[in-house]
């Protein structure tokens, strides 16, 4: 077991630095004037990091993702709860719930420029808008897979509709709310990036866009790679609270 | 039996007797019941067996006060039945635990729902815990234990309400059948100890026989009252004593000719 | 002419009315037996990315032209295609440009030439004057309808729409900022050096080609309308006369070649350097680094100088 | 991280017809009430899809997108059910590069797109690169799911009978991965047109994404619409198209 | 039997007899199997029994080349045992049917494996489905049918590559008791008919010691050898005249007494 995780570990790590070499190498050689090495772009990344630069632009960033993603956990979970306690809404909102998953959605980001202009709430609108049927879908779920017996064995007790809530319905809903907060966290990163992307104002999509327009690649790269560790930091966070909450399942 | 829990398990101190008056169900075109009428003495264990899909889960829900007969009523100890009581619990087949719940919120789960206070539900947990011998798992989750003690979870749950009925629904069919046996005895313990009206519906004709007085035996499409056998061996019942009894054989054999013959 | 090469890529940004007099005479260049491809990108510096790249032998160099340069890119300016094109329009009743502090002002992007030159000459004449830009990186037509719809107060845009919005409304608005009046470059042809190298007639042929629009538009803009084709088929021909009469002053006759060499080159340097867009001091630039005036005027003394 | 719910996100049949008829009807009414100029009814957006198509260029654009969506899916698709069939029956790899895979997933690939840039230069390659990357990590990852999911049991059954590996592969390892990898081909459209409209908006203006960003330029709020209906409709039906052959392969559920 | 068959369903004239010796496997730490020692003559129908984890089933997947054993052998009709043969067929319990293959592709798969030509498959398929009362669910798919035509569908698989040895792990304990009756009258039936040496792993007492001729008696941790109980209830058996003979009553009975011990 040990010798395995060692070999599995060790492999990780030649991967990784597979990876990078080969970035290293191709930003030497280079395949292209405006691609920067590995070596530069960590260079330029804590350079961003030093001069608060970056911090500065995420403390921005997170400003449109938490109204936008916030807004989705206030809205969605609830209403999820509520399609599948109510179930011919459910049937009926969860045709447009897919659709918005299933449609490119980045497709309504000029109407969002248009109508509303590049404000922090036009971001966390496509925030909202790419994590919030996510969030409700899961929900609905998690009402809606409540196993049939659990109901009926509390209904045999005698439990009263809101016990029923309380005791069966929400704690057995929980895991799949948590699944949705976590796979709508991940599509809210990825509304967030591409409203900073399209609408390139405020945040870490400023510095992305401004060290593209005066072609400071490495910067780019650092800027870009810091959302998607961003990303993954706030994505395992998530993880473990999950844990933490669903100890019951060991 | 403790003072305050009183007001909680309302007494059982006597058990209950139960009256299926003509009660017919149909889901749609299946007619899951039909015109079914029997009565269970209070104080008495019967067993109901059928090939799957007569409808003995059916009935039992409607006992239960789960489910609503399309004819006919249910009376317990003479009182019509209109909804879930506190005067019967119930137990299933898969065991309905609440996986996020340890033993111990599980066990207390009927008190919950009733309002007793804390102290109250702890010391009756307690009690019935050590009853079916799983004193030391309070704080262990379902998924750490076996199917048979998973089943014990479930029996304490509907003990610690202390209903005058228990209505089983296939109780140990998930569990192998040497774990199995040793359930039978210990529900049979159980039942001397505190005397309660066992409704219990079984696939299993050894069990039937082993556990019951009364076993009724229903036809399926649709379910009806097919037969009604009487077992008059001797209790207490053990394995050595009564499996091994010819009378014993000869029951089990003549139930299976009776399931036999609608198959 | 005689030519090497029969299809040609020209890589623009989104193209505006104030693209179609160069559109119209890259596709002259049919006559030659040039095909010309024009491929739309949406950023300006995306454009000069794709000229350094290889994805297209010419293009249009805005902004981000410079700092490409700056970066290592292999790409020079050949002409000017147009001065400033653009202006700050506000309600009637802002008639002080003071009152722009802490106003929200409709911009395209934060790096785009419209903002950088309103940044300049307010960091230039109104140093205490700053804005709450509010941008809408769409086209000059968004910002004129967030006008017109009262979303906000004032918003550069392209001159040509400034017209637009005050047909559209009249007596309601003006232009309080006119930046084209600065005498510096809005946007380039830009090529790859390696292109400009080895392909000198073609060089010299393309650039001719836009001139010889340019030149015959100035002197009557119908000219334009009349040969569109393809382009802005959604516009009227007269909404589209309109427009291209508005901005016919960012044009010049002669490629804008004062601007590519001597002092104007330097001006033009300095601008950059002042709106940060490249590392200063200006002197330490040559203009031969950004610019290479030499087809230009090789052009020029074939047509002669307007 | 196991997302092999079967039909995510997927809209089916009748309900998502009427669902549409519903969405029509009510932007036709709110269209009519003229609140504002963002939304107009649903026969001007209908007249103008029309007039666009009738035109061309809104059909050859949509055909410029799906070509580019084809190579990106196509190869993805491919490298992913290769990828992922390797990953699943060879535990160590599957092991080694879970991490990097679980990275992909959840990560804003979108990022990558200005990246992109600087690696294939500005081109239609960069559009199917995004596509392609979108797609292919769903796709490896249901695949490998797919083969690690398949039941221990049946394996051993078949090895009972004497099936060799090639035998287990073909019986027993493909036709129960089948559903998993249907499922991500599904998933992998949808995320592949997804791919696709960002990065034709964020770079390449080519296909529909161009007429995107020209008719938000210019302000014709109705053309936008006919466009974002036309990439809706280009979405559901590829999204149909993959269920349709799931259902012919997978006649036994 | 078809003439053309022999090349591809070898020889199944005479039973094989099963020799294990000395065997042992560990997983790790676990010792599931510690030195078993047992012979199975040709022809016999022989039951395992053990609590759950005593390697019941690790035993069984020795003797059909499964798994190789850490130590010791087992050999078939004296030749050891180095893999999968053709002279055994397994059965299992949870049925392991191919879910996206019908009722005739899943009995023709160990054939299919084997190469047998399609005429073939299909006459020796025909044969044995309806051998096992499933004539007409031929293009069924598993999911179609109840558990107890499931594992028909199974026993049918191992029937149709006609082996020596019929390896059974708990075969019928997922189906419910009285189809669990009728299948194993039907078993007992088919090795009457064509005689095989079965090995069945059980839970059930009553199950191992109706139907066979010894029953082996597994304890847990390590796996042993715990006893041997010689089953001389006369053949042809059948419910009436077997389970309801007080002999039958007393070796279930004994049998449950050593199952109790070890508990
Ligand atoms: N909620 C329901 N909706 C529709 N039909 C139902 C429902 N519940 C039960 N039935 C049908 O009613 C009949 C009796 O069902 P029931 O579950 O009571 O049978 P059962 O005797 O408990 O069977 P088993 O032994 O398999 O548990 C069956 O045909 C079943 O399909
Ligand atoms: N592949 C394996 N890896 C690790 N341990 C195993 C493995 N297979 C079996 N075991 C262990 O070996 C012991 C015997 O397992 P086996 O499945 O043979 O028991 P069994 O008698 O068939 O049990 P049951 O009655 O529950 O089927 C158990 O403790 C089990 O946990
Ligand atoms: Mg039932
Ligand atoms: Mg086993």
């Amino acid at each position: 077991m040990g010798e395995s995780w060692a070999l599995v570990w060790g492999l990780r790590g030649a991967v990784v630095l597979v990876v990078l070499g080969v970035w290293e190498w191709a930003g030497r050689v280079p395949v292209n004037f405006a691609f920067p090495t590995a070596t530069a772009t960590a260079r330029a990344f804590a350079e961003l990091l030093g001069s608060g630069a970056l911090p500065r632009a995420f403390g921005i960033s997170a400003q449109a993702f938490l109204l936008g993603y916030g807004a989705a956990v206030l809205v969605g979970v609830p209403f999820g709860l509520l399609m599948g306690l109510i179930r011919p809404l459910g049937r009926i909102a969860r045709v447009y719930l897919d659709l918005l998953i299933t449609m490119p959605m980045a497709a309504l980001v000029p109407l969002v420029i248009l109508t509303m202009g590049v404000r922090i709430t036009s971001s966390a609108l496509i925030v909202f808008i790419f994590s919030m049927p996510f969030l409700a879908t899961n929900a609905y779920g998690g009402v809606r897979d409540v196993q049939a017996r659990l109901y009926e064995m509390a209904r045999a007790f005698d439990a009263r509709w809101l016990q029923i809530l309380r005791m069966v319905v929400f704690p057995s809903a929980l895991p799949m709310v948590l699944a949705g907060m976590r796979y709508g966290l991940s599509r809210a990163f990825i509304g967030l990036v591409i409203a900073e992307l399209l609408l390139a104002p405020f945040g870490v999509g400023r510095i992305i866009v401004d060290a593209r327009s005066v072609f400071a690649f490495d910067r780019m790269f650092a800027a870009v790679l810091s959302v998607i560790l961003a990303a993954l930091l706030l994505l395992s966070g998530l993880q473990q609270v999950e844990a933490r909450l669903l100890h019951w399942r060991r | 039996m403790v003072g305050p829990l009183t007001n909680v398990q309302r007494s059982a101190t006597h058990p209950l007797g139960i009256a299926i008056r003509g009660v017919s169900k149909a889901f749609g075109r299946v007619r899951a019941l039909d015109d079914i009428t029997l009565s269970v003495e209070a104080g008495q264990f019967v067993a109901i067996i059928g090939p799957s899909g007569c409808g003995k889960t059916t009935l039992l829900k409607i006992v239960a006060g789960l489910l609503r007969p399309d004819a006919g009523r249910v009376e317990i100890g003479g009182v019509p039945v209109t909804g879930p009581g506190p005067d019967r619990a119930m137990v299933f087949q898969d065991f309905a635990l609440l996986p996020w719940a340890s033993v111990l919120r599980n066990v207390t789960f009927g008190l919950e729902v009733r309002g007793a206070p804390r102290p109250v539900r702890h010391a009756v947990a307690q009690r019935v815990i050590a009853k079916v011998g799983l004193a030391g798992f309070e704080h262990h989750y379902p998924h750490q234990l076996s199917g048979g003690m998973q089943q014990r979870v479930g029996l304490a749950r509907a003990l610690a309400v202390n209903p005058q009925i228990l209505l089983m629904d296939e109780p140990f069919a998930s569990v192998d059948e040497q774990t199995r046996r040793l359930l039978q005895d210990d529900l049979l313990t159980l039942w001397a100890d505190e005397r309660k009206t066992v409704l219990l519906v079984t696939h299993s004709m050894d069990e039937a026989i082993y556990l019951a007085d009364q076993v009724f035996v229903l036809s399926p499409r649709p379910g009806r009252l097919f037969r009604i056998i009487e077992v008059d061996l001797p209790r207490p019942r053990s394995s050595q004593t009564t499996r091994a009894s010819a009378a014993f054989g000869r029951l089990v054999e003549d139930l299976w000719g009776i399931l036999k013959e609608m198959q | 002419a005689a030519t090497t090469a029969r299809k040609l890529t020209f890589i623009s940004t989104v193209n505006r009315p104030i693209n179609l007099p160069s559109l119209i005479g890259l596709r002259s260049l049919q006559q030659d037996g040039i095909e010309v491809e024009v491929r739309e990108l949406r950023e300006s510096e995306a454009a000069v990315l794709a000229v350094a790249q290889g994805a297209g032998s010419f293009g249009t160099g805005f902004h981000a032209f410079f700092p490409a340069v700056e970066r290592g890119a292999p790409v020079v300016a050949l002409m000017e295609l147009a001065l400033p094109e653009f202006v700050l329009v506000a309600r009637r009743e802002i008639t002080d440009i003071r009152a722009l502090h802490g106003m929200q002002v409709a911009s395209h992007s934060a790096r785009s030439t419209q903002k950088v030159l309103l940044d300049f000459l307010l960091a230039r004449d109104y140093p205490t004057v700053v804005p709450d830009f509010l941008y809408m990186p769409a086209g000059s037509a968004a910002r004129a309808e967030a006008l017109l719809a009262g979303s906000v107060r004032a918003a550069t845009m392209d001159i040509s729409f400034a017209g637009i919005v005050m047909r559209r409304a009249p007596g309601q608005f003006h232009i309080l900022l006119d930046m084209t009046k600065l005498p510096v470059s809005s946007f380039y042809l830009i090529a790859r050096r390696d292109v400009v190298e080895q392909q000198p007639q073609l060089t010299r042929l393309v650039i001719r080609r836009i001139l010889e629009s340019y030149r015959r538009g100035l002197s009557d803009p119908t000219y334009w309308v009349r040969e569109r084709g393809e382009f802005f088929k959604e516009m009227s021909p007269a909404e589209l006369e309109a427009q291209i009469r508005e901005v016919i002053r960012v044009f010049d006759s002669n490629g804008g070649i004062d601007r590519l060499r001597g002092r104007g080159a330097i001006d033009n340097i300095q601008f950059q350097v002042e709106a940060r867009n490249i590392a200063g001091p200006a002197m330490k630039w040559k203009p031969g680094t950004f610019f290479h005036p030499e087809p230009l005027e090789a052009v020029l003394q074939q047509l002669g100088r307007r | 991280m196991n997302r092999v719910a079967r039909g995510e996100g997927m809209a089916d049949g009748l309900p998502t017809l009427g669902a549409l008829v519903a969405l029509m009807v009510a932007v036709e009414v709110v269209g009519r009430l003229d609140l504002s100029l963002f939304l107009p009814t649903f026969s001007a957006v209908a007249r103008v899809w029309w007039q666009l198509l009738q035109a061309g260029p809104l059909l050859g654009a949509a055909l410029k997108s799906l070509v580019a969506f084809g190579i990106g899916f196509g190869a993805a698709a491919a490298g992913g059910v290769v990828s992922g069939t390797v990953l699943g029956r060879f535990r160590l790899l599957g092991q080694v590069f879970d991490p990097f895979l679980n990275v992909m997933m959840s990560a804003p690939l979108v990022a990558f797109v200005p990246v992109l840039i600087t690696v294939f230069g500005i081109s239609d390659v960069v559009v199917i690169v995004t596509v392609f990357l979108f797609t292919f990590f769903v796709v490896v990852v249901n695949t490998r799911t797919g083969f690690e999911g398949t039941d221990r049991r049946l394996v051993e059954m078949a090895q009972s009978y004497g099936a060799g590996e090639v035998q287990l592969f073909l019986r027993v390892y493909l036709p129960s991965a089948l559903p998993a990898i249907m499922v991500g081909l599904q998933l992998g459209v949808v995320n592949g047109v997804k791919g696709l409209v960002v990065g034709e908006m964020l770079l390449a203006l080519v296909g529909l994404g161009e007429f995107l960003v020209r008719y938000a330029n210019v302000f014709l709020i109705t053309h936008l619409y006919a466009v974002i209906a036309t990439i809706m409709a280009v979405a559901l039906l590829a999204s149909y198209a993959v269920q349709l052959v799931d259902r012919v392969l997978i006649r036994w559920k």
